[in-house]
């Protein structure tokens, strides 16, 4: 029989004025139930605390009833005082007679009838109310970040640098990822690579971080704290363990003239190669599809000059596993280009190059040592287009977004082309131009005013050749629209940024949804922004979406932050307010039909199928079974359920059930 | 008893429904609506449609409602107040039209419900309720009422026995005292019926004696334990409860309590929620065993504790059953099984 | 129809209406004192035989409210429970009772003036509709 | 008709399958379901218009599920319930044959995607009378369809015909069946008959492939697929979705699309 004790506040004026408190307490003292019913100044006040803690030990009281204000006000506050008069915290409830009473409501009969219904409501609730115990999840401190590239890097070592472990997985040969493809940054134009490969070192060289080159994710399973994640490193026809990096092979390989993915195909790499003279590892690979052993079964060379007999022909992929407590996802972006725009003569015109090819031609380690060269003739280029907006916020190209670094990454190849090419005529066609952040309008302006790039406002329609020269045909719209054409050596497209081709694939692999752009998704657009909707999974850089340095960068930090907070305790340990999949003694077992409806619904993959197994270990029947690691309580598979098989702690049927009747007033009669 | 036989004219029954109403009573009777006939309260014979072999619903809901209030109670200051069930406001009531198998199903009925003792509420109705019975001139190859003592001019159970004259009115026969009370003072609306009119079997429809309940009772006991027999048998039957509540026998009920009412209503020992234990044991999991009890309880059970059949063979079942678990051919199974 | 007070039960999520409504409190706006609330975590949580409930139980109307779209707590589970409406309406309308009692709304925990203005457009629907005879003449008929 | 007796016959003798489920001749000319185990027995198989039935209803008894690998004679409204069935991880691809007669002879689909296709191919667009059955009711004003379902409703006797006789009502457990809280009153009274509808009808809603085996079982004649009809076009024109479609499906409400109408919500 339940022994409830119903405490209603005066809030100083803020209830009593316009609800009859005392008369609220003595309607409250004849319900069925209730032990204890009292009514005081200020509940909240320590006195007003010490009411509740003496009357859960005098009266023995089962459950306590707060009629004051909010539970998102004092709920907290009154819990912590059952608890420390040894009840359950999850046996107390709150009333909200302030806000959603006293406080809009006239004084009068109605007002307080409504608070009376209110606690005879929140009393039928906390009937049945049950003793929760907080859960407990284990937390493995190991984390696991995904891709090379800056965001990923600065996620490793905040993480590294917080004492906790990390493995860091790449794709590619190298780290380094995009940035280390750039010259110049903006808006310092300080040199790219002299202020990545620092950090790429510092990466190779860290106690707490296991990297792994050119190696994939295979799959991934478990939950937060508790991931099993399964890699693949991919084989680079290596012993890296005996090789030295001295490049000899590198330097010796016949096969010369494959197109080199780091200067974006304006140059040329061997077939065993290192991706670029500051890669971290420095370890070449062979690239099997144009080495001339794995295509004829000749040639051998590098194995022969190999000084440590570092090359392995033989060499397969290996798959290891590794508990991971919690998942960066950095995997970075890719950029549009191949034959998206025809009507700009990409593909057709080897002068029209996008953002990145740029990059690489002023860049000091480029193809030219830093020279602005068009890649047709070598020439340098007399005058230059810029293209702003290639692709991004072009429906037609079923891109809406904006790409938002191609405003400043074109002001910067604008600028550089006149610091490299004095002489140079850069002109850069853009529809508006996005300059949000610290120092960049100022940037863009300085392109303008103090380095002569002339700005044309308007789209440029297409691109053709005409004597040698690439005419850009285009309108200013500033000047009503009048036609414009401007003759140029080369053409630089600032192409969209978009997501990398295999997002979808990898999304799925780590159970994380993504946008219609195949961006992954972040949990809450604005309040949970590094956190996906799987727990212990956060995104980190431009996977999540188009992002420049120093944001890729703070989302990273973001990401390591709530990583290091996950992993600031061996349990992770969470409000009870999870569903629970019934379960019974045999021959029931439970009353699920595993009909994994539930599993579609649940927003956080937290419905797992168990299968149930007699002594003799013959299957009797596959059900669900919610993890309570990822379950948030949302609520929504409880709805779902036929068979009323799920139930949620904490707002349980029997629970909203009971609030119903009674506020309807036709409760359990008999107490 | 006085048994001389007597005729009503189309005419003279109406008068004698009105002079019944007056009487304060209700009459039910059955009426057609969309398809199915069914017992719902007349004014006049006319509403009443006879045509049919069989309502599709039995009339046991008149002494035994698909749920009833059994008492009302409400707490008052710590302690529970019960209100008894009036029975005074139970009607008055005219059963007309019934079948012969379903007069003397309310014996079956009232073996059950006042087995041990007596059932206050279902003898009350039961008393204040006269049965006016119109044996059958059709029937179908659902009745089977033959073969469980019954027959299409059977008078058990019945105050009235009515039989189809064919156009010219019915054949009255006064079955008890409770009949001659629904007579009294209607000698005016009654002949003594003449020459070809007293030939009542001629009339009667002919059900043929398919079995001997006897030997469907022996034959039970011995198949009990036939795991393989009752699987075979029920492997088509879905569980549902359509058959028992069709039953003009069946009298399964389950208690609810609903806003301090304490409510009785219609169960069915097909459905497996009948027998579920709150430790999730179940006696009878398996639709085999719960059709086994079906047969067992109606011819084993019922004949060995209250001396009486529960079962009248009015076949409604068997229509009702959206299987077509025919419960003739099941008995004859039975009947003829070798264990 | 003479005046009456209609009782109007309102389901909503703990994380937009319910904060709406404290908004609505610390706010000052007075509105119909005729609701009541039943907090959830999630619109997504609610059943649909608890708006039944609610009617058997005496409700002349009946208010269900979350957050907007894109905006769930959960991020998905207000769009479970429109889908849910969605078909629910449909039956109430298939069967007769009248869906103008049941009025699905979405109240930010910004919108204190909209969830005031939900609840008094909602008790003059239901006052202009009247008592929800129909459906409390359901309750104990039948019974012999 | 013989096609499929032979071959009935021939998977039985063969072994393929431990049972047919079928229909035979049944008591007073009804079609009625039938369970041949032996190929001696398959002469008892028939297949014409009386056989109404929707047999996949008996895929999840489990005196039925004991007898081993089925094949199921399948007429059109089973295959789309054996892929619903599928869908809700009821059954498993491979784990029984349909046997679907057609012109004088008989498909035999072993896989789910042969279903599909089947089905994709048969396509059941709700007839005439069926759409304009619908049609009438809904054109009824509000008070007619109340008074309408109320009278309907009080003559259900919750004998739980429509729920036995309709193959997704396989729970372990029914709403109906929890009395803690007891979510479904228990009297067949008019409250419990209208809730014991209702929630039947919601709980089949994206489910629902059109049988009718509801109405057909209804001992009192209610017009039970009426409710399902309704919630089946509901489900459809709102979300664009018809469940017996496919093996692999998620249900129209465990899902949603951020587009989905909200003409109703304020």
């Amino acid at each position: 029989m339940a022994r409830i004790g119903v405490f209603i506040c005066h809030c100083g004026e803020n209830i009593s004025a316009t609800v009859d408190v005392a008369r609220v307490a003595a309607e409250a003292a004849k319900i069925p139930g209730v032990v204890h019913s009292v009514d005081y100044k200020y509940m909240c006040s320590d006195p007003g605390q010490q009411l509740v803690k003496t009357a859960i030990q005098e009266k023995g009281l089962t459950g306590v009833v707060v009629a004051a204000c909010s539970p998102r006000m004092h709920e907290p506050t009154f819990r912590r005082a059952c608890a420390e008069a040894g009840l359950n915290p999850f046996l107390c409830e709150m009333a909200n007679i302030r806000e959603h009473c006293s406080w809009v409501h006239e004084k009068g009969e109605a007002t307080t009838q409504k608070a009376v219904d209110i606690v005879r409501t929140l009393v039928a609730k906390v009937k049945k109310n049950k003793a929760l115990q907080p859960i407990q999840v284990p937390v493995t401190k190991t984390a696991l970040v995904l891709g090379g590239g800056i965001a990923g890097i600065q996620a490793a070592l905040d993480i590294a640098n917080a004492g906790h472990k990390v493995i860091l997985v790449e794709k590619g040969p190298s780290i380094g990822g995009h940035m280390s493809q750039l010259s110049e940054t903006f808006p310092t134009l300080d040199c790219s690579q002299c202020i990545l490969t620092p950090r790429m070192v510092e990466v190779a060289q860290h106690a707490n971080i296991t990297l792994h080159s050119y190696s994939e994710l295979e799959g991934l399973d478990g939950f937060i704290g508790n991931f099993k994640a399964r890699i693949r490193r991919k084989a680079r026809s290596l012993d890296e363990k005996l090789c030295t990096g001295c490049g000899l092979c590198t330097q010796k390989c016949p096969t010369r003239k494959i197109p080199s993915e780091f200067d974006a195909g304006l140059g040329t790499r061997p077939a065993i190669y290192v991706p670029f003279p500051q890669a971290v590892p420095n370890k070449p690979v062979i690239d099997r599809e144009h080495c001339t052993y794995y295509r004829t079964g000749k040639c051998r060379l590098c194995e022969k000059v190999c000084p440590t007999q570092a090359i392995r022909f033989d060499q397969a992929d290996e798959i290891i596993e590794a508990d991971v407590g919690a998942v960066v996802v950095a995997t970075g972006f890719d950029v549009k280009h191949a034959d998206f725009f025809p009507e700009y003569g990409y593909g057709k015109y080897k002068d029209v190059i996008d953002g990145l090819q740029f990059e690489r031609l002023a860049s000091a380690s480029g193809p030219t040592l830093g020279e602005i060269r068009r890649p047709s003739d070598g020439r340098v280029p007399e005058t230059v287009a810029f293209i702003a907006c290639a692709g991004s916020r072009d429906s037609a190209k079923g891109i809406e977004y904006c790409s938002k670094i191609c405003c400043m990454y074109t002001a910067k190849h604008a600028m550089l082309y006149r610091h490299k090419v004095h002489h140079g005529r850069p002109v850069v066609f853009y529809m508006d131009i996005r300059a949000g952040g610290k120092m960049y309008e100022e940037f863009v302006r300085r392109a303008m005013e103090e380095d002569g790039v002339q700005y044309v406002r308007g789209r440029v329609s297409r691109v053709y050749e005409r004597g040698g020269k690439l005419v850009v045909k285009g309108a200013d719209t500033l000047l009503g629209a009048r036609p414009v054409e401007f003759e140029a050596d080369l053409v630089v497209l600032a192409t969209a940024g978009v997501a990398q081709p295999n997002a979808e694939d990898l999304a799925q692999r780590l159970h994380v949804s993504y946008d219609a752009h195949r961006f992954y998704a972040e949990a809450h657009p604005k309040l949970r922004p590094v956190e996906t909707n799987t727990a212990g999974i956060f995104l980190a850089g431009a996977c999540q979406a188009p992002k420049d340095i120093p944001e890729s960068v703070a989302q990273a930090s973001g990401a390591a932050a709530k990583v290091g907070a996950l992993f600031s305790q061996s349990q992770l340990v969470r409000e009870p307010l999870i569903a629970v999949v019934d379960r019974q003694a045999p021959p029931v077992y439970s009353s699920c039909s595993g009909c994994f409806l539930c599993q579609g619904a649940c927003p956080y993959q937290a419905i797992e199928r168990e299968e149930i197994r007699g002594r003799d270990g013959q299957l009797i029947k596959t059900v669900a079974k919610v993890n309570p690691g990822l379950c948030q309580g949302c609520g929504t598979c409880v709805a779902l359920c036929r068979s009323k098989s799920i139930d949620i702690q904490g707002y349980s049927h029997e629970q909203v059930y009971s609030e119903v009747l009674a506020l309807l007033n036709r409760g359990e009669r008999d107490g | 008893m006085d048994n001389e036989l007597r005729s009503i004219d189309h005419e003279g029954l109406g008068t004698l429904f009105s002079r019944w109403r007056a009487g304060g009573r209700r009459i039910l009777a059955p009426r057609r609506e969309n398809e199915k006939t069914d017992f719902a309260e007349v004014q006049a014979p006319g509403e009443a449609c006879l045509d049919p072999v069989q309502t599709a619903q039995s009339a046991k809901s008149a002494v035994f409602p698909r749920v009833e209030e059994l008492f009302a109670y409400r707490r008052r200051d710590g302690l529970v107040e019960l209100r008894e069930r009036d029975l005074a406001d139970l009607p008055a009531t005219v059963l007309f039209g019934v079948r012969p198998c379903d007069a003397a199903a309310l014996a079956g009925l009232a073996a059950i419900l006042n087995w041990d003792t007596a059932d206050r509420l279902f003898s009350a109705r039961r008393e204040k309720l006269a049965v006016v019975a119109v044996s059958c001139t059709r029937s179908d190859e659902r009745c089977f009422c033959t073969s469980v003592g019954g027959g299409p001019g059977a008078r058990t159970g019945s105050d009235l026995l009515l039989t189809d004259l064919g156009g010219g009115g019915y054949l009255v026969e006064t079955v008890s005292d409770r009949g001659r009370a629904l007579l009294a003072g209607a000698e005016d609306l009654l002949r003594p019926a003449a020459g070809r009119e007293k030939d009542k079997e001629s009339r009667l429809a002919r059900v043929e004696k398919r079995f001997d309940p006897e030997r469907v009772r022996a034959a039970l006991q011995s198949l009990f334990d036939d795991e393989v027999f009752w699987t075979e048998q029920s492997l088509r039957c879905l569980g549902c409860g359509a058959c028992a509540y069709v039953c003009p026998t069946c009298a399964c009920f389950d208690i609810q309590d609903e806003d301090g009412r304490r409510l009785r209503c219609w169960d069915s020992c097909g459905h497996a929620l009948f027998t579920l234990h709150t430790s999730g044991h179940n006696p009878r999991p398996l639709q085999s065993q719960r059709w086994r009890q079906r047969l067992m309880h109606k011819f084993s059970y019922m004949p060995e504790r209250q001396e009486a059949l529960g079962c009248v063979g009015c076949g409604r079942c068997s229509r009702a059953c959206p299987v077509d678990m025919d419960i003739l051919e099941h008995l004859l199974a039975v009947a003829e099984a070798k264990p | 129809m003479a005046e009456f007070d209609p009782k109007i039960v309102a389901f909503v999520c703990n994380w937009c209406t319910y904060a709406g409504a404290d908004l609505t409190g610390t706010s000052r706006m007075k509105y119909s004192p005729q609701v009541s609330v039943i907090r959830f975590p999630c619109t997504g949580r609610i059943d649909f035989m608890l708006l039944l409930k609610a009617f058997a139980g005496g409700a002349d109307g009946v208010i269900v409210s979350g957050c907007h779209p894109n905006d769930c707590h959960y991020s998905s589970g207000n769009f479970h429970a429109r889908r849910r409406w969605i078909v629910f309406r449909g039956l109430l309308d298939f069967l007769g009772i009248d869906v103008r009692r049941v009025r699905f709304s979405w109240v930010s925990a910004a919108e204190g003036a909209k969830w005031a203005q939900l609840v008094n457009e909602t008790a003059e629907q239901v006052r202009a509709l009247g008592p929800h005879r129909s459906y409390q003449r359901l309750r104990g008929l039948g019974v012999g | 008709m013989e096609a499929l007796r032979n071959k009935a016959r021939e998977l039985l003798a063969a072994g393929t399958v431990k049972v047919v489920i079928g229909y035979e001749r049944g008591s007073a000319g009804a079609a009625r379901a039938v369970f041949v185990r032996d190929a001696a027995r398959a002469g008892s198989l028939i297949f014409d218009e009386t056989c109404r039935q929707n047999l996949a209803v008996y895929l999840m008894k489990p005196e039925v599920r004991r007898l081993g690998k089925a094949a199921l004679v399948a007429a059109p409204a089973a295959l789309r319930t054996v892929l619903q069935l599928a869908a809700e991880n009821q059954v498993q691809d491979g784990g029984l044959l349909l046997l679907a007669p057609e012109n004088g002879g008989v498909a035999v689909l072993a896989e789910l995607s042969a279903v599909e296709a089947r089905v994709a191919a048969q396509d059941p667009e709700p007839g005439r009378e069926e759409r304009e059955e619908l049609a009438r009711y809904e054109a009824m004003t509000l008070e007619q369809r109340r008074d309408f379902w109320q009278e309907q409703f009080a003559r259900c006797s919750k004998c739980y015909a429509c729920r036995a006789a309709c193959p997704l009502c396989y729970c372990a457990r029914c709403t109906v069946e929890c009395n803690q809280p007891q979510w479904i009153p228990v009297p067949a009274h008019d409250l419990g008959n209208l809730e014991w509808n209702v929630m039947r009808a919601m709980h089949l809603a994206g489910r629902c492939i059109d049988c009718g085996d509801c109405s057909r079982a209804c001992p009192a004649g209610i017009p039970l697929h009426l409710l399902n009809r309704k919630l089946i076009a509901v489900v459809r024109g709102s979300f664009a979705f018809r469940a017996g479609r496919a093996a692999k499906s998620d249900n129209a409400l465990s899902t949603f699309r951020p587009d989905d109408p909200e003409d109703f919500i304020r």
